[in-house]
């Protein structure tokens, strides 16, 4: 442990603002990426499904 | 959805192979090189269009001057920052204004379909290209080129350092026309691919600009410029291998549209 | 070999072999950026010279490590779609690009705060920096010229071979620019080029850029399966991978 | 030596739609040959698949029994494309035009040569006026006087009746005739209707 508490781990030696920005934007664009690859594949599997049951209730009526 | 053919080549096949029988042929021509021929009219082609539209000639040189005015206007008169500053304003006036006449290297044949004539032709594409390259170059390259020492003297470039200027420039712009050529091909089919261009080529012209107006600076410092423009003839010698291919396969994507 | 190329360019297959293999390098970025990130920020020793500050290394590093495989996996994707028509690879090679400028922007932004308490500035013509702005150019380009034609064919063709010229590129951007700034700003302090790293320091280094790796390689499978529902949604197997799915849902409802 | 253009399951795909599927095609020498459909069927697709402009298809394209990827310069050699645009540089004189397109074949030709090949389309006395000066029909003569000034035996013509006066339709339409005749053979695609002739076969798409 290079820190004696956690008041002194936030506060980084005096280094806080940049530590903690540098790795807050990194944290923050990598669950962003993680997050928006999510929300496509749910929005695609989403909209392929709505396409199935529309042909499937086609074919349906159709019979 | 149209997915399927209708009577293909069923109906007729028959028929036609029995009067096939009937003519005689034409006879088929075996590709006979000619590719020097070929290059060459190409050459003597886009050199009597552009000399016939002079100002699309003259534009880049007028952008250059131009660009040069503005600096002392926006920076200061006083000729000792001008000096210090000189090599690099030059360098990158020249650049732009090369850059500015590349979105009409292919425009005009793609939109008078005698870009689909040369990819037709039965020569290398890659040697057909350079010809077309090597115009460019000779007619805004060299001249930003020769143009450069005046601008100098106006922007109080020290002496000693204009023939190197000159030089630097006259290599860094064939490497220029090749690399830039490769973003105008791709952008030739699209609509406005103008500013995409600029966007596409300007961060492969660093290492040119790095070497060119590195040069002007060590001729001004006094220091050996061989070793600059050794590189600035290496980076023009990779590209005069590279370049052509990739320009070509780029006209063959754009083609299709 | 060419029976495995081609069974790997089929879209079909990779989606049911990324699915298998999507799960393990997720669980292995999770691991390692976690053990990574705690190790790096509260167990390892602080620099002699920068402090605490120099714990940004370990984002810096290994987002610049990223940016530049990315794009060279783009390229060599580009190459393998272009030579064999494997459209699997461009697909790949598409959703690669944002990732790699996002990464490209991370190198970059935690380099500029890396800057202040080092050099006492938010931006400095550092040679890694400029080259990081450079690369970034390169992707913007890249993404801008797909985005530009509106047959995906020639937006996949043309940004094949712009990633091919800007992978033959880079180096000689990189030894430029290092050649720019050691003229212009001789023997200055570096960011990250130090004599000698002890264990501690550099060994979760390492930990940190195996797991920006596996980030990448289980974001890549996931947005390229996506990328291929996309483009093959007309396709039977899509159609029938869906119906499959569908027949469940009204089962569920029924209930 | 007699010409063989052949096409086996030649399928095209545009963004998601398929143009065409499944097309087998054999052209030979002596053959007009007319791809007839409506709008946005695939005719400009295809003649650009035929005369090796387009890369984006499946099936496979032979010219003379070899794959055309070997046989590329050979077929280029033989090969006349018309498409839409005729082609023709406005900054240039119709003699220069013509010149270019020699030169680009590989062979240097003559001048006069070439102000025969321009009487033939009708348009002496026009040799030396820019191109930009000409009316579109003129153009297009300029671009079909290529069809006289550098023989080739296969004609791949798209559009090729576009903007030209009925008199010139007539003496086209005779060309292809004696091109076919003469063991030429022609691909084409047109809004005209052709005058029916043993030579002609129809292929119609969509």
């Amino acid at each position: 442990m290079a820190f004696d508490s956690f008041s002194e781990f936030l506060a980084m030696g005096g280094h806080a603002p940049y530590v903690w920005s540098a790795w807050g934007v990194t944290a923050l664009l990598l669950l962003a990426t993680v997050w928006h690859a999510r929300a496509e594949q749910r929005q695609l599997i989403k909209g392929l499904k709505r396409r199935a049951r529309r042909a499937n209730s086609a074919r349906g009526n159709a019979q | 959805m149209h997915s399927s053919l209708h009577g293909a080549s069923n109906s007729g096949s028959s028929q036609s192979s029995e009067t096939a029988q009937q003519v005689s042929a034409v006879p088929l021509r075996e590709h006979n090189g000619g590719l020097m021929t070929a290059v060459k009219a190409t050459l003597v082609r886009d050199l009597t269009l552009l000399l016939r539209r002079r100002g699309e000639v003259l534009n880049p040189l007028v952008f250059f001057a131009l660009v040069i005015t503005l600096f002392p206007i926006a920076i200061s008169p006083d000729p000792e920052l001008l000096a210090v500053i000189a090599p690099g304003l030059l360098w990158v006036a020249a650049l732009l204004a090369a850059l500015l006449s590349l979105d009409s290297l292919f425009r005009s044949d793609y939109d008078d379909g005698s870009l689909e004539q040369l990819l037709l032709a039965p020569q290398p594409l890659a040697a057909l290209s350079l010809a077309k390259v090597a115009v460019h170059w000779l007619l805004t390259g060299l001249p930003l080129a020769l143009m450069a020492p005046i601008l100098g003297i106006m922007l109080a470039l020290p002496a000693g350092s204009y023939a190197v200027l000159a030089l630097s420039l006259a290599l860094g712009t064939a490497s220029l026309s090749l690399i830039g050529a490769i973003g105008a091909a791709l952008t030739v089919g699209l609509a406005r691919g103008g500013v995409l261009l600029s966007l596409l080529v300007l961060p492969l012209y660093i290492p040119v600009l790095i070497f060119g107006a590195g040069a002007v600076q060590a001729a001004i410092f006094g220091e050996g410029v061989s070793a600059h423009l050794a590189i600035l003839g290496a980076l023009l010698a990779a590209s005069l291998m590279l370049a052509p291919w990739a320009i070509a396969a780029s006209l063959r994507i754009s083609i299709n549209g | 070999m060419w029976a495995f190329i081609h069974k790997l360019g089929s879209p079909k297959w990779f989606y049911g072999i990324s699915a298998k293999l999507q799960p393990w390098f997720w669980a292995a970025a999770a691991l390692l950026i976690v053990t990574g990130s705690l190790w790096g920020l509260a167990f390892a020793p602080a620099d002699y010279q920068q402090g605490n500050s120099f714990r940004i290394i370990y984002v810096h590093v290994p987002a610049a490590f990223l940016a530049q495989s990315i794009f060279i996996a783009m390229a060599v994707s580009g190459l393998v779609f272009m030579v064999w028509k494997i459209k699997v690879a461009d697909m790949a090679a598409a959703v690669m690009a944002p990732l790699g400028a996002a990464m490209t922007f991370v190198a970059l932004f935690s380099g500029a705060v890396w800057g202040v308490p080092t050099w006492g500035t938010w931006w400095m013509w550092d040679a890694r920096l400029t080259s990081m702005l450079i690369l970034l150019f390169l992707y913007l380009g890249v993404i801008a010229l797909r985005g530009a034609f509106t047959s995906r064919d020639s937006a996949s063709r043309a940004a094949s071979v712009l990633a091919m010229v800007g992978v033959i590129n880079i180096p000689i951007i990189k030894y430029s620019v290092d050649w720019w700034y050691t003229l212009h700003q001789p023997a200055s302090f570096t960011l990250t080029s130090r004599p000698a790293m002890p264990t501690e320091m550099w060994l979760p280094l390492v930990i940190m850029v195996l797991g920006f790796y596996c980030f990448f390689i289980a974001l890549t499978l996931m947005r390229t399966r996506s990328e291929i529902l996309r483009r093959e949604a007309n396709k039977h197997w899509v159609q029938e991978l869906v119906a499959g799915q569908v027949v469940k849902v009204p089962a569920e409802e029924a209930r | 030596m007699s010409l063989c253009l052949q096409a086996r399951q030649l399928a095209c795909e545009r963004d998601d739609r398929w143009l065409f599927q499944g097309l087998d095609l054999e052209v030979r020498n002596g053959e007009i040959v007319r791809i007839e459909g409506p709008n946005g069927s695939g005719k400009t697709s295809l003649l650009k698949i035929l005369s090796g402009q387009l890369s984006d298809y499946q099936g496979e394209l032979f010219w003379n029994g070899a794959a055309m990827n070997e046989a590329r310069e050979h077929f280029l050699a033989n090969l006349l494309y018309l498409g839409h645009a005729p082609g023709i540089k406005s900054g240039l004189s119709p003699l220069e035009n013509l010149a270019w397109y020699q030169a680009l074949s590989g062979e240097s030709g003559n001048e006069d040569q070439r102000l025969e090949a321009l009487e033939q389309v009708g348009l002496a006395g026009f040799e030396d006026v820019p191109a930009g000066q000409l009316s579109a029909g003129q153009q297009r003569r300029v671009a079909l006087a290529r069809l006289t000034l550098t023989p080739r035996a296969l004609w791949v013509l798209d559009e090729p009746f576009t903007a030209i006066d009925r008199h010139g339709v007539v003496d086209l339409e005779r060309q292809l005739v004696a091109h076919a005749q003469a063991g030429g053979c022609v691909l084409v695609t047109t809004h005209h209707e052709l005058t029916a002739s043993p030579l002609l076969r129809r292929i119609s798409l969509g």
